[in-house]
């Protein structure tokens, strides 16, 4: 059923333009003087504690990332640092984007019995869906280290094997919350 | 010498238009950002210095200069590299008739501040600006590109358009100071009206300025009326262009915004004039005077004209990031059924009170 | 361990004696094991071996049915065997502490036999089937119940007395 | 003749028929793990409890035999709330190994889980451990923890293969399945327990860890190891990309169901024997150009064959050129080889059995000593005389170009007279010393890779399917047959489906539903 939009009817006075057209450029020279000013205060080294804008200086300034943003993965270690990861291939199969491969091979011990030899993600197909840390049942792979730039002169550059994703197992610290604040 | 001082004044015109619009190529980035709570251009440096960004008109330079000069396989390569050329020499040639001072009389010599002194001076400036239009359609059509063709041709459909509004509307203003010279206009508006008042164009032309101000911002294809561009849409007649020939269409566009501030300061601001300021010094309406050396009251009216015209430029600047594009339908109507009528409603207005006052 | 093994002449006659009571040879089975057991003392591989021959049935089956009852045992065993219930009504009556006692005073975990080859004694966790004396064991053949830690002591110190009175 | 209601539908089953395999034939499936069809009756797991009116009790269906006016209901709430009981029970000592499990995607502890799962456990004492992941035979892993005691693979040691390697030691919780002491898990058919333990217990070593259930396609074929022709499943890489299993494309061989041949079984030989598809294949023709063998086109490679072929027939006439076909291949190219060298060439030269090969293990079950899935078919369709008189005459150079399908002709005696032929082509799909020694090697298609039909040795006639395609450039026997013809001017089909519907007059798909067996008297069963 659509849905009746009530159409907001201008008066004449904001129909003849004019009139909003100055009450919009007061407010953005209102913001433009506002800003400035930090802007040139800052240059001489006064109001540190002020921002002139509400963008981040990427890469001086970085952005507080949500806890639950899926960044580049990691496979995580049991106790005596050998990787979680069964070679169960729940991830492999439910990868919307056919990303990782997995070899399994037979661990010495018995109460393990399987494990990957080989478990390589090509980050240059994965679609981050995150599916992958959905599906494992040994909480092995995640997707929470935090980090966004991984670049690659190659396609074989983007693959990262075993030990690339268990370099960075151990659990990173949330991030701090940016101190300064927006003007 | 006279000569020097021709060529002293085509100097120094020509380079505080360049340097405006150079300004302005920064300024256009730095405002846009500041006033939409953004930081904008500030990463180019010299030793470490930035200077809220203002290193980039020279990184710019150097980014135009060494940028693959591209021309289309199948474009007109001869058209292709002159329509920038013509687009920039006749926005530059229309200043040639403005006078950003008045005549001084300075150790036994008459220096009058205007690089040519047209007694046609505004019909000049009009006819140059027209002019203009070929560089965008010539460029349009030379990149063998269906969007640069549609933005040359939108760009003439404009002009064609806004062209007769801003003449219609300048014509109310000629028969307010009964002169085509656009030195005796600024000499007309140092009058004053009720004995106090001075007589800006826009004080007795409030319609006019306002809708010489629209159209001349139409002239100069910017937001809101930047159609022929339309980024977002057909990218315009520059889609073709790169290097320092995509430089001039760009610098064009900004001689031409600091033309149409220049024309608006003249015809509506007072052009050089300083309210009050006479050739030998202030002279208060209410009595009192403050004497001057000549040197001084050029200074001061050059700069007085610097500054008007830089503020416009701030503010149409302040006007293409504020508003948003009219659609080109929008855009004609606003022109033809609206503007148009209200130019010639203005001329008939400014008869009538000529004929009263006249009587 | 004995390489073969063979039932001694007497006990061949008490097991043909054992088959004519069966319809089928495969069902004197648990008999027969009882005799091996009583002759040997314990089960060994080569008597499975045997009585799979005799009784014609695979050997695994017979492997099958000793380790599922808990009166036959597969290894050689004490002079004196004990046997713990460790059973529901034996646990919560305490048959841990029996249990502790018996590996204190006989020095060897359960499953084991003490040096001098006296004694043997081993935990069975299904029932013995004398739930009103828990917590109970088995000594030989002979129940003996409501146990405390004294009074294993004591039984232990009964039994090794008659053995020196040359009971 | 019982007629029995099952969950309000009526059926009328043979005396002596249990209650589930009544409700199997109304399409009922009732869950079970210890009841197998092709093994005695044990009543262990006490999955499959129906209810039925006039019991008191629930009653297991797998022991209860229909009868007249029996109601049975597999699916009331009495019924219901038993299989999650049991589940719950068979559960309560099974480790949470599914992730490494190699049965989980088709273990019937998941499946029936699924279905009557109680899945919020209330089991909160520690699971009992038992030995895990040991190898118990050549082929086979046991896991004692997975177990749940159902016995299918103890009473198929005892009854199938009769060997009794295995047994249920222990008792209650402490049960376990294992080997007899010093006996191990390798009799010929120690691969089927592995397809009958309903979960994860028993797995085989071969396919361990190689490959998730789930990424496997099937298709349906037939063993090629000996000329009893059991009905298998080829299980292959299907949605998984290939390079991730390192090319291997066939993963696994199961047998498939057929009452009259293999029923439910396979030997190890015909279960592991699939390596040859994925291995040593020859995968481009091979001209001999001076002295090596050199890969070439298919076009320039049939060419030389045939031009040789026309010199010697032309020069020699029907004598100058001998043909060697192989009961490796399947009917259809045996019908084109027959047509081409036989019917239209005319020539004389022509026999398919080595005389020298080696008979294998045979016994009165399923394995026989002729390791050739087709000798009946060569036999059936008229070939007769041996490689022998063939290579023979080669070897004195009466015959010019021999050409040799399959066989490996060069050692002993035969490679002695193999060495003499003047100009041999092997049309082969493996590397071996005779495709070494030949002069045009044309690689042909795997029974895995091409449809067709074998008769077995009680001559019923069998179809297999296709699976994979061939290997790099190898082509499929009877299109490089075909194309030979072409170049010598004959005209000849090339698909195994014309040629199977010139032979009996039906489709390859119409014979008898899944490539079961066309019966040996009436020849030919729709």
């Amino acid at each position: 059923m659509a849905i009746k939009v009530e159409e907001k009817q201008l008066t004449l006075l904001e129909r003849l333009y004019v009139l909003e057209v100055v009450r919009g450029i007061a407010l953005t020279t209102g913001h433009f003087f506002r800003n400035m000013a930090v802007h040139i205060a800052r240059l001489f080294g006064l109001a540190k504690d002020k921002k002139g804008s509400t963008t981040f200086q990427y890469p001086e300034e970085r952005r507080p990332l949500a806890p639950r943003l899926r960044t580049l993965h990691r496979l995580t270690r049991r106790e005596d640092g050998a990787p979680r990861c069964v070679a169960c291939m729940m991830c492999e199969t439910v990868c919307p984007a056919h990303c990782i491969s997995i070899v399994a091979g037979e661990h010495p011990n018995p109460l393990i019995e399987k494990y990957p030899t080989r478990f390589d993600i090509d980050l240059g197909l994965c679609v981050f869906c995150g599916y992958c840390v959905e599906a494992c049942p040994e909480d092995a792979i995640r997707m929470d280290t935090g980090v966004l730039e991984f670049t690659s002169f190659s396609r074989e550059g983007m693959v990262y094997d075993l030990n690339k994703l268990l370099a960075r197992s151990e659990t990173p610290k949330p991030n701090e919350e940016s101190k300064v604040k927006t003007a | 010498m006279e000569y020097a001082i021709d060529v002293g004044k085509v100097l120094f015109w020509f380079s505080s238009i360049m340097g405006l619009a150079s300004i302005l190529t920064w300024m256009e980035r730095k405002q846009s950002a500041v006033m939409q709570d953004r930081i904008g251009a500030n990463r180019a440096d010299i030793f470490g210095f930035r200077i809220l960004g203002l290193f980039h008109i020279i990184a710019d330079s150097i980014k135009m200069f060494t940028k693959q000069d591209f021309v289309p396989a199948q474009g007109n390569r001869i058209l292709h590299t002159v329509a920038p050329m013509i687009a920039l020499f006749f926005a530059l040639v229309g200043f040639a008739a403005v006078p950003f001072g008045g005549t001084y009389e300075i150790a036994g010599y008459t220096v009058s501040l205007q690089v040519l002194d047209l007694n046609v001076g505004l019909l000049f400036v009009f006819a140059m600006m027209s002019m203009g239009i070929y560089g965008f359609v010539l460029g349009g059509w030379a990149s063998a590109n269906n969007y640069a063709l549609l933005g040359g041709l939108r760009a003439s459909g404009q002009m064609i358009s806004y062209e007769i509004t801003m003449g219609a509307t300048v014509i109310g203003t000629i028969m307010v100071y009964g002169t085509l010279s656009l030195q005796q206009m600024n000499i007309a508006q140092g009058e004053l009206l009720f004995g106090w008042i001075p007589a800006w164009g826009i004080l007795l032309q409030p319609l006019g300025c306002i809708l010489f101000v629209t159209a001349a911002l139409a002239e100069t294809k910017r937001v809101p009326f930047d159609v022929p561009e339309g980024e977002s849409e057909i990218i315009g007649y520059f889609v073709e262009y790169s290097g320092m020939r995509f430089g001039m269409f760009f610098l064009t566009d900004f001689i031409e915004t600091v033309l149409a501030a220049v024309l608006t300061t003249t015809l509506f601001f007072g052009g050089w004039q300083v309210p009050y300021l006479y050739a030998g010094g202030f002279e208060f309406p209410w009595g009192g005077s403050f004497e001057l050396p000549v040197v001084a009251v050029m200074l001061l009216q050059v700069g007085a004209f610097m500054a008007k015209v830089f503020t416009l430029c701030f503010i149409f600047l302040l006007i293409r990031w504020t508003l948003p594009r009219f659609r080109w339908d929008q855009l004609m109507r606003l022109g033809w059924t609206i503007m148009l009528p209200l130019s010639i409603l203005n001329i008939v207005v400014t008869g009538v009170v000529l004929l009263i006052v006249g009587n | 361990m004995s390489a073969s093994f063979e039932f001694t002449p007497e006990n061949k006659k008490r097991f043909e004696e054992i088959l004519r009571r069966y319809p089928t040879k495969r069902a004197a089975m648990l008999p027969s094991l009882h005799l091996t057991q009583e002759q040997e003392g314990y089960i060994s591989p080569e008597a499975e071996q045997y009585i799979a021959d005799l009784l014609e049935v695979p050997v695994v089956d017979v492997r099958e049915v000793v380790s599922f009852y808990t009166m036959f045992t597969r290894n050689p065993l004490g002079k004196h065997h004990i046997r713990v219930c460790e059973s529901l009504s034996c646990w919560v009556r305490g048959s841990d502490e029996v249990k502790e006692t018996l590996e204190k005073e006989l020095g060897v975990e359960s499953g084991g036999i003490t040096e001098d080859g006296e004694y043997s004694w081993e935990v069975i966790p299904d029932c013995l089937g004398a739930c009103e004396l828990a917590p109970m064991l088995q000594l030989d053949g002979y129940f003996e119940g409501n146990l405390t830690r004294e009074k294993v002591v004591e039984l232990l110190k009964k039994q090794a007395a008659s053995k020196t009175s040359g009971k | 003749m019982p007629t029995l209601t099952i969950d309000g539908q009526e059926v009328t089953v043979d005396a002596g028929t249990t209650v589930i395999q009544a409700a199997e034939q109304i399409g009922i499936n009732i869950p079970r793990y210890c009841y197998h069809p092709g093994l005695s009756l044990a009543g262990r797991c006490r999955m499959c409890l129906v209810e039925i009116e006039t019991f008191p009790n629930l009653q297991i269906a797998c022991y209860t035999r229909a009868q007249d006016e029996m109601v049975v209901s597999t699916t009331s709430e009495r019924v219901l709330s038993a299989r999650q009981s049991m589940l719950e029970f068979l559960l309560s000592n099974h480790p949470l190994d599914c992730p490494v499990c190699d049965q989980s995607g088709e273990c019937d502890l998941q499946n029936f889980y699924m279905d009557h799962g109680q899945y919020q456990s209330r089991f909160l004492e520690n699971k009992v451990k038992k030995k895990k992941a040991f190898p118990i035979g050549p082929h086979v892993i046991l896991d004692q923890e997975r177990c749940i005691l159902c016995t299918r693979c103890v009473r198929f040691t005892e009854e199938v293969s009769k060997s009794n390697e295995l047994g249920v030691f222990n008792r209650g919780s402490r049960s376990v399945i294992d080997l007899y002491p010093t006996k191990s898990l390798d009799n010929p058919y120690s691969g089927n327990v592995i397809d009958i333990c309903p979960v994860g217990a028993l797995t085989e070593r071969e396919f361990r860890f190689k490959c998730r259930v789930w990424y496997l396609a099937s298709q349906e074929s037939i063993c090629t190891g000996c000329s009893r022709g059991c009905n298998i499943s080829l299980d292959y890489n299907g949605s998984r990309r290939a390079y991730k299993a390192g090319g291997r494309r066939v993963m696994r061989i199961k047998p498939r169901y057929n009452p009259d041949i293999n029923k439910w079984w396979i030997c190890d030989e015909g279960r592991f024997g699939y390596g040859f598809i994925d291995t040593d294949r020859i995968e481009t023709p091979m001209q001999r150009t001076t002295s090596d063998l050199e890969p070439s086109d298919w076009d320039p490679a049939l060419a030389r064959v045939a031009e040789t072929v026309k010199a010697a027939y032309s020069e020699k006439g029907a004598n100058g050129v001998g043909v060697i076909v192989s009961p490796q291949l399947s009917n259809e190219e045996l019908l084109a080889c027959r047509e081409l060298f036989v019917e239209k060439m005319k020539l004389t030269n022509v026999a398919a059995l080595n005389p020298w090969e080696e008979p294998g293990e045979a016994d009165d079950f399923l394995r026989n000593a002729d390791r050739n899935p087709n000798t009946k078919g060569v036999e059936d369709l008229g070939y007769s005389g041996d490689a022998k008189a063939v290579l023979e005459k080669a070897a004195e150079g009466e015959i010019e170009v021999l050409i040799i399908f399959r066989h490996n002709l060069a050692d002993g005696e035969a490679g002695k007279l193999l060495e003499k032929a003047k100009f041999v082509v092997y049309v082969g799909t493996n590397w071996n010393a005779t495709a070494e020694r030949a002069h045009v090697v044309l690689p042909g298609a795997t029974h895995a890779e091409k449809d067709g039909t074998f008769t077995n040795f009680e001559g019923r006639v069998q179809r297999f399917k296709q699976a994979l395609l061939p290997i790099g450039d190898s082509r499929n026997d009877s299109q490089i047959i075909s194309e030979m013809a072409a170049k010598l001017g004959y005209s000849l089909p090339a698909s195994a489906d014309e040629i199977f519907e010139a032979w009996k007059g039906i489709s390859l798909d119409e014979l008898s539903g899944s490539g079961s067996s066309v019966d040996p008297d009436t020849a030919v069963q729709a």
